[in-house]
C-alpha cells in the first residue's frame, strides 16, 4: 500500500487509540495549560472583584453529575476567588439533585483555605464569610422572593441555622445587596434568572455553562443581559488563569489540566483530517494522470 | 366502522388542541388542563404496558427457541426484574414497603439510576468524543463545494474555540462568533421556516383523515 | 494511587468500561452491558410510570377521592391492551387517534407563532432588528446577510421547480449557508464532547482508580 | 448606612400617578399597575403594590425593585380593587395617592393573537386548495428529490447481499411529524421488503409509536400479497431511554450487520453514535430529520440526509398519493408569501416610523 492510500484507509482504531492516548496521557501527568483570558470571562471576573464590602455575591450551583465535568471547576474557581478577596459569599441550588455537588465544591475549598489559615482570621468561618443557603422549590420561589427578602425565602439555611441570626447577613436583606450573581447550569436557569430576578429588581447575572448551551447564551451576553459568560472547561481554565494571574490564588487547576487534553484532541482530528485530504488529493492526481 | 370512529375522534381532539390556543377563558383552561394532564398522561402509561410486554416477549422467545445471543437475554430480564421490584415496592425515594439498603450499602432505585443508568450514559456520550473524529477523518474531503464548506467551517470553528485560536489571531474567536451568529443562524432559520410549514401542512392532514398511515392495516 | 473501596463505583466504572469496549469491536463483555442498560433503563421506566403517573393522577384519585372522571381516560387507556385480541383489536386506534389528534393540533397554532411569526420578526430589517446586535453599524450589514440568507435558503426548499435558473442561484448560496452552519455546529460540539470524554476518563482515573486524585 | 440617614432627614418621595388595568385578551386574574418613579428612586429598597377592596384597608400584595415602573397583581376576576404604591427604603414608606378602579376579567377569545389566526387562516386555506386540487386530479409538478431514488437502491442492494435492512424511527413521540413522515416512508420500505422477501428490523423507542410502526408493517406486507412473510418479531420495542435506545441499536447493528440502514426521524445526542456505528460495518445509510441540531452529523457520516422539510416531502413522495403531494404545493405558495411578506415589512421597516414588528409579536 502506498503512503498516501494509507492515508485515505487509516482504521478507525488508530484514530480512536491516537485520541484516548492525547487526551488521557495530560490528564495523568497534570499540566496546566496557560490560556489568554477573554474579554466575557474578563468580565465576570471583574464583576465579581469589584464587590464592594457591604455587598455580596450569590454563586447558584445548579449543575448535574452529567456536566460536572465543565461546571464544576467554575464552581470552584469562583469560591477561590471570593474567599481569597474576602467577598460575602451566599451559595444555593435550584433542584435538590444538585446540592450535593454544591456542598462537594464548597467542602473542598473551605478545607483548602484554613488548611492553610493561622489565625481566626485567615480562616473562611461559616456566617461570616459564607452562607450556604440550601434549596427551596420551585426554583422560582427564591428566584423572585429574594427580590424581596433573602431571610424570608430561606428562613433556615442548609445546617438548620436561622439565616437573619447569621453575622454575615446583617447587612444583606435583598437583591439590592447582591453586586452579582452567578448562575452555574447547563440548562436554561440563566435565562430565568434574567426574566425573573433581573427584570424584576435589577440583579446583575453572570454566567457559566457547558460549551453546548454556549452559542446560545452568547446573544443574552451582548445584549449586556449577562454581566459576564464562562463557557465549558475552555471558560473554566480563563477564570482560573485570572484569579491566579491578579489575585494570586494557588491550587490544582482542573480545567486548565484539561486544556491541554482538549487541545492535543482537536489538533489530533484536525491533522486527521489533514492526512486524508492529502491522501485524497494525491490519489485524485493519480486517477487524473492515468486517464 | 374500524376506521371512521378514529377518524372522527382524531378530528375532534385536533380541534380541542387548537381551541385551547384561541380560549384563555379559565372556565375552558381548568378542563383542557386536565386533558393534558390526566387523560393524555394516563393513555401513555398504558401504552408503555403493551410496550414493555413487546420488551419482555421477544427476550423470553429469544430463550425458548435458542435464538443466537439468547443467554443475554436473561441478563436483560433479571435486570429489569431486579429493578422494577426494587422501584415498584421499594419506592421513588428509598420510602417503600421493600427494604433498600443492607448496612451501608443501599440499592433503592435512585442508587441503581445513580450508579448504572447515568455511568452508561455518560460512556455512551464519550464514546461521541471518538466518532466525531472518526466521522470528521471521513467526510471532511475537499471532494465538492459542499464538503469543501462544511470542512472549512468546521475546521475554523475547531481552531477558534482552543486557548491555541487567541494566539493565531486575535480575532479569530470573534469570527467563530459571527459564524455562529450570522450564516448559521440564517441557514437554520431557513430550515426551520421550511420545517414550520411542514409541520403545519401535516398536522392538518392528520387531523382532517387524509394523512391516515398511522391507522395502520385492516380494514 | 488509592483505589476506591465502594462497590457501586467499581460497578459504574466496569460498566462504563464495558461501553468503551464498544471502540475495539462489538464483543460479549459490551454485548452484556447493553442488556443491563435496557434492563435498568426500563425498570427505571416502570417505577417512574408507576409512581409517577399512575398512582397519583389515576389510582389514588379514582380509588381513594372517587374521582369518577378518571374512568373515562382509565377504560379508554385499558383499550390500549385490546391488541392482544385480534377481533378487537382495532379498538386501539381509539387512544391513538385521541393522543395524536390533540397534539397535533396544539402544534399547529404553537408552530405558527414560534417557528414562522417569531422566526419573521427576527429576520425583517428594520433599525430595531439592526441596533439588537450592539454592534453598530456593522448590525445593519449582519441583518443584511441574515435576510439574504433565510431567503436563499427557504428557496432551496422551493420543491415547484427545478433547482434552475433564478431558484437553482439562490438555492445554490442557501447551500452554502446552510453547509456553513452546518460545519460550524460540528466543529463547535467537538469541544463539549471531548470535555465528556475527559469528564468520564476523570471518573475512571480519578473517582475508581485514584490516579489523579 | 449614610443614605438612610439622608432620606431621614429628608424624607422620601412617594411614586406619583398610579395607574392600574386589567390584561386584554388573558385568562383573567391578572391587573397590571402602573408608576412614575419616586424623586429618590436609586436610594429606594424599591417599592411595595398595596390593594384595597373597599378603598380603606389597604394590603401589601408584592415587592419589586427599585427602577422598575409595573407591577403584574394576582386577582380575583369581578372584585373592584384600588392600588397603592410606597417607596421603600429600610423601615421607611411613601405612599402614592390610590389608583382609579379596576377589575379583572377573563376573555373568551385572545385578540391579540390575530396575527397568527390570520396566518392558520392564509397558510390552512392554501394547503387545503391545494389539496382539492389534486382530489379533482389535476397534475401538480414536484422536482426529485435526491435520497429518494437512494431508497430504491438500498432495498435492492440488501437482497443482493442477503443481509437484512435496520430501520431506526429515533426517539420521536407519534405527534411529531418526523416520525409521522418517518412512518410513511417505514411503509414503503416494507413493502419493497416484502417483495422482494428481505428481512426487516424496527427497533422502538415509543410505545405508542411502536403499536403504530406494527400496524404499518404488517399492512405493507398484506397489500402486496405477502402477509405469511410478516414475521411479528421484526417491529419491537427497545428502550425509552436515550442512550440505552442507541446502545441497544448498536449492538443489533454490529451483530446483524445490515446492508443499509435508515435512520429516519426525531433524534437527539444519539445521532452520531448511531450513524458511526452504522459506518463502521459498511452499511449503506440514508438519514432524514427535521432536528437542526443533529443535521450536522447526518450529513457528516451518511450517504443520504434528507434534511428537515425534505423529509415531510420525501414522504409524501415516495407514498405517491396525490392529496399528499397537494399540501407539498400548498407549502410553496406559502413560502412565497413568507418572502414577500419578509420583503414588504422590511421595505415599510425601512421607510416609515411604522412599528411593523409588533405585527410579528
Amino acid at each position: 500500500m502506498k503512503l498516501h492510500e494509507r492515508f485515505l484507509q487509516i482504521d478507525r482504531r488508530i484514530i480512536y487509540a491516537i485520541l484516548l492516548l492525547v487526551v488521557t496521557l495530560p490528564l495523568v501527568f497534570r499540566s496546566p495549560l496557560k490560556v489568554t483570558p477573554m474579554s466575557p470571562v474578563e468580565k465576570l471576573f471583574e464583576a465579581v472583584d469589584n464587590t464592594p464590602d457591604d455587598m455580596a455575591v450569590i454563586i447558584d450551583c445548579s449543575y448535574a453529575p452529567q456536566i460536572k465535568a465543565e461546571v464544576e471547576p467554575m464552581a470552584i474557581a469562583l469560591l477561590r476567588h471570593a474567599f481569597k478577596t474576602r467577598k460575602k459569599v451566599l451559595v444555593l441550588s435550584l433542584y435538590v439533585e444538585m446540592i450535593g455537588l454544591a456542598t462537594k465544591a464548597l467542602n473542598q475549598v473551605v478545607g483548602e483555605f484554613n488548611s492553610l489559615a493561622l489565625t481566626a482570621n485567615d480562616s473562611i468561618i461559616y456566617g461570616r464569610d459564607y452562607v450556604f443557603l440550601g434549596w427551596q422549590p420551585p426554583p422560582i420561589v427564591p428566584m423572585l422572593g429574594m427580590g424581596e427578602s433573602i431571610s424570608a425565602i430561606y428562613v433556615v439555611d442548609y445546617y438548620g441555622n436561622q439565616t437573619d441570626t447569621l453575622a454575615m447577613m446583617k447587612g444583606i436583606k435583598n437583591y439590592n445587596n447582591i453586586n452579582i450573581l452567578v448562575a452555574l447550569s447547563g440548562s436554561s436557569i440563566p435565562i430565568s434568572w434574567v426574566a425573573y430576578a433581573q427584570n424584576r429588581y435589577g440583579l446583575r447575572v453572570g454566567v457559566g455553562c457547558t460549551a453546548v448551551s454556549g452559542a446560545d447564551f452568547y446573544p443574552y451576553y451582548q445584549t449586556g443581559q449577562f454581566t459576564g459568560l464562562m463557557v465549558g472547561m475552555k471558560g473554566a481554565a480563563e477564570y482560573e488563569e485570572l484569579i491566579e494571574r491578579r489575585r494570586g490564588v494557588e491550587g490544582r487547576r482542573i480545567a486548565s489540566e484539561a486544556m491541554l487534553s482538549l487541545t492535543y484532541a482537536h489538533l489530533v482530528i484536525i491533522l486527521f483530517i489533514i492526512a486524508g485530504n492529502i491522501g485524497y488529493f494525491i490519489s485524485r492526481r493519480k486517477q487524473r494522470r492515468s486517464q | 366502522m374500524k376506521k371512521t370512529i378514529p377518524l372522527v375522534l382524531i378530528f375532534v381532539a385536533g380541534l380541542l388542541g387548537i381551541i385551547s390556543f384561541v380560549i384563555p377563558h379559565p372556565a375552558y383552561q381548568t378542563y383542557d388542563e386536565w386533558i393534558r394532564n390526566s387523560f393524555l398522561r394516563v393513555l401513555s402509561a398504558f401504552a408503555m404496558v403493551l410496550a414493555l410486554g413487546s420488551l419482555l416477549r421477544v427476550h423470553f422467545d429469544k430463550i425458548r427457541r435458542r435464538r443466537k445471543n439468547w443467554q443475554y437475554s436473561w441478563l436483560l430480564l433479571i435486570a429489569f426484574g431486579a429493578s422494577s421490584i426494587i422501584g415498584l415496592f421499594g419506592g421513588v425515594a428509598a420510602d417503600g414497603i421493600l427494604p433498600t439498603a443492607i448496612g451501608s450499602f443501599h440499592f433503592d432505585i435512585q442508587v441503581l439510576y445513580e450508579n448504572i443508568v447515568i455511568p452508561l450514559a455518560s460512556s455512551m456520550f464519550a464514546l461521541l468524543a471518538f466518532f466525531m473524529a472518526s466521522a470528521a477523518y471521513r467526510a471532511f474531503r475537499v471532494r465538492s463545494t459542499e464538503a469543501t464548506l462544511l470542512l472549512t467551517a468546521a475546521f475554523i470553528v475547531m481552531i477558534g474555540v482552543l486557548p491555541l485560536g487567541h494566539s493565531i489571531s486575535k480575532h479569530l474567536p470573534m469570527f467563530v462568533q459571527w459564524i455562529l451568529n450570522v450564516p448559521n443562524v440564517a441557514g437554520q432559520r431557513g430550515i426551520v421556516l421550511g420545517i414550520a410549514l411542514g409541520v403545519v401542512a401535516t398536522s392538518l392532514k392528520i387531523i382532517l383523515g387524509i394523512e391516515r398511515a398511522w391507522l395502520g392495516g385492516g380494514e | 494511587m488509592n483505589i476506591s473501596t465502594d462497590p457501586w463505583i467499581w460497578i459504574a466504572s466496569i460498566l462504563s468500561l464495558a461501553i468503551l469496549s464498544f471502540l475495539y469491536k462489538e464483543n460479549p463483555i459490551f454485548r452484556a452491558a447493553e442488556h443491563i442498560f435496557l434492563g435498568v433503563a426500563n425498570g427505571y421506566l416502570v417505577t417512574f410510570y408507576w409512581h409517577r403517573i399512575l398512582m397519583p393522577i389515576l389510582f389514588r384519585p379514582l380509588f381513594q377521592q372517587g374521582d369518577l372522571l378518571l374512568i373515562i381516560p382509565f377504560v379508554v387507556g385499558i383499550l390500549y391492551l385490546t391488541r392482544f385480541i385480534p377481533r378487537l383489536s382495532w379498538l386501539v386506534r381509539i387512544p391513538i387517534a385521541i393522543y395524536m389528534g390533540y397534539w397535533t393540533g396544539v402544534l399547529i397554532p404553537a408552530t405558527i407563532q414560534a417557528q414562522i411569526i417569531k422566526q419573521m420578526q427576527g429576520t425583517v430589517l428594520t433599525s430595531q432588528n439592526f441596533q439588537a446586535w450592539n454592534a453598530g453599524s456593522w448590525g445593519i450589514v449582519w441583518s443584511v446577510i441574515i435576510f439574504i440568507g433565510v431567503l436563499c435558503t427557504l428557496s432551496y426548499f422551493y420543491f415547484s421547480r427545478e433547482h434552475k435558473g433564478v431558484i437553482g442561484a439562490t438555492s445554490r448560496v442557501g447551500i452554502v449557508f446552510v453547509m456553513t452552519g452546518f460545519g460550524a455546529a460540528f466543529g463547535y460540539t467537538v469541544m463539549a464532547r471531548i470535555s465528556l470524554l475527559i469528564g468520564q476518563l476523570q471518573f475512571l482515573l480519578g473517582d475508581w482508580l485514584g490516579i489523579i486524585k | 448606612m449614610i443614605t438612610i440617614l439622608l432620606l431621614w432627614i429628608t424624607g422620601i418621595g412617594p411614586p406619583a400617578n398610579v395607574r392600574a388595568h386589567d390584561v386584554p385578551s388573558d385568562g383573567g386574574g391578572v391587573v397590571v399597575i402602573e408608576w412614575n418613579l419616586a424623586p429618590d428612586d436609586a436610594l429606594l429598597d424599591g417599592y411595595e403594590i398595596h390593594r384595597s377592596e373597599n378603598g380603606v384597608d389597604f394590603v401589601k400584595v408584592g415587592f419589586i425593585g427599585r427602577g422598575r415602573r409595573s407591577f403584574q397583581d394576582q386577582t380575583h376576576d369581578g372584585t373592584t380593587y384600588v392600588y397603592k404604591v410606597a417607596a421603600v427604603s429600610d423601615t421607611l414608606r411613601a405612599f402614592s395617592l390610590p389608583s382609579a378602579e379596576v377589575t379583572s376579567h377573563a376573555s373568551w377569545i385572545n385578540v391579540a393573537k390575530l396575527n397568527i389566526y390570520v396566518a392558520m387562516i392564509i397558510f390552512g386555506g392554501l394547503i387545503l386548495y391545494f389539496i382539492s386540487c389534486a382530489r379533482r386530479g389535476k397534475a401538480l409538478f414536484i422536482r426529485k428529490i435526491a435520497g429518494l431514488q437512494a431508497i430504491d437502491d438500498a432495498v435492492g442492494r440488501a437482497t443482493e447481499m442477503g443481509k437484512p435492512i435496520l430501520y431506526v424511527l429515533g426517539l420521536g413521540y407519534i405527534e411529531d411529524i418526523a416520525t409521522i413522515a418517518s412512518l410513511n416512508i417505514l411503509g414503503e420500505v416494507a413493502k419493497k421488503t416484502a417483495q422482494y422477501n428481505t428481512k426487516l428490523i424496527v427497533p422502538n423507542a415509543d410505545p405508542i409509536v411502536y403499536t403504530v410502526a406494527r400496524e404499518i408493517v404488517k399492512e405493507s406486507y398484506t397489500n402486496v400479497g405477502r402477509p405469511d412473510a410478516y414475521d411479528p418479531e421484526s417491529v419491537f420495542f427497545l428502550a425509552r431511554e436515550q442512550m440505552a435506545y442507541a446502545a441497544g441499536v448498536d449492538g443489533i447493528m454490529m451483530r446483524e450487520k445490515p446492508a443499509t440502514n435508515f435512520l429516519v426521524g426525531y433524534f437527539a445526542a444519539e445521532s452520531l453514535v448511531l450513524a458511526e456505528t452504522g459506518a463502521a460495518t459498511g452499511a449503506i445509510q440514508i438519514a432524514g430529520t427535521d432536528a437542526l441540531s443533529q443535521l450536522p452529523f447526518f450529513v457528516t457520516a451518511c450517504d443520504y440526509t434528507l434534511i428537515g422539510e425534505e423529509l415531510y416531502a420525501a414522504s409524501a413522495y415516495i407514498s405517491k398519493r396525490p392529496l399528499l403531494l397537494g399540501a407539498i404545493k400548498g407549502e410553496d405558495y406559502a413560502k412565497v408569501i413568507i418572502a414577500a411578506a419578509l420583503i414588504l415589512a422590511s421595505i415599510i421597516g425601512l421607510l416609515s416610523r411604522f412599528p411593523i414588528l409588533n405585527l410579528f409579536q
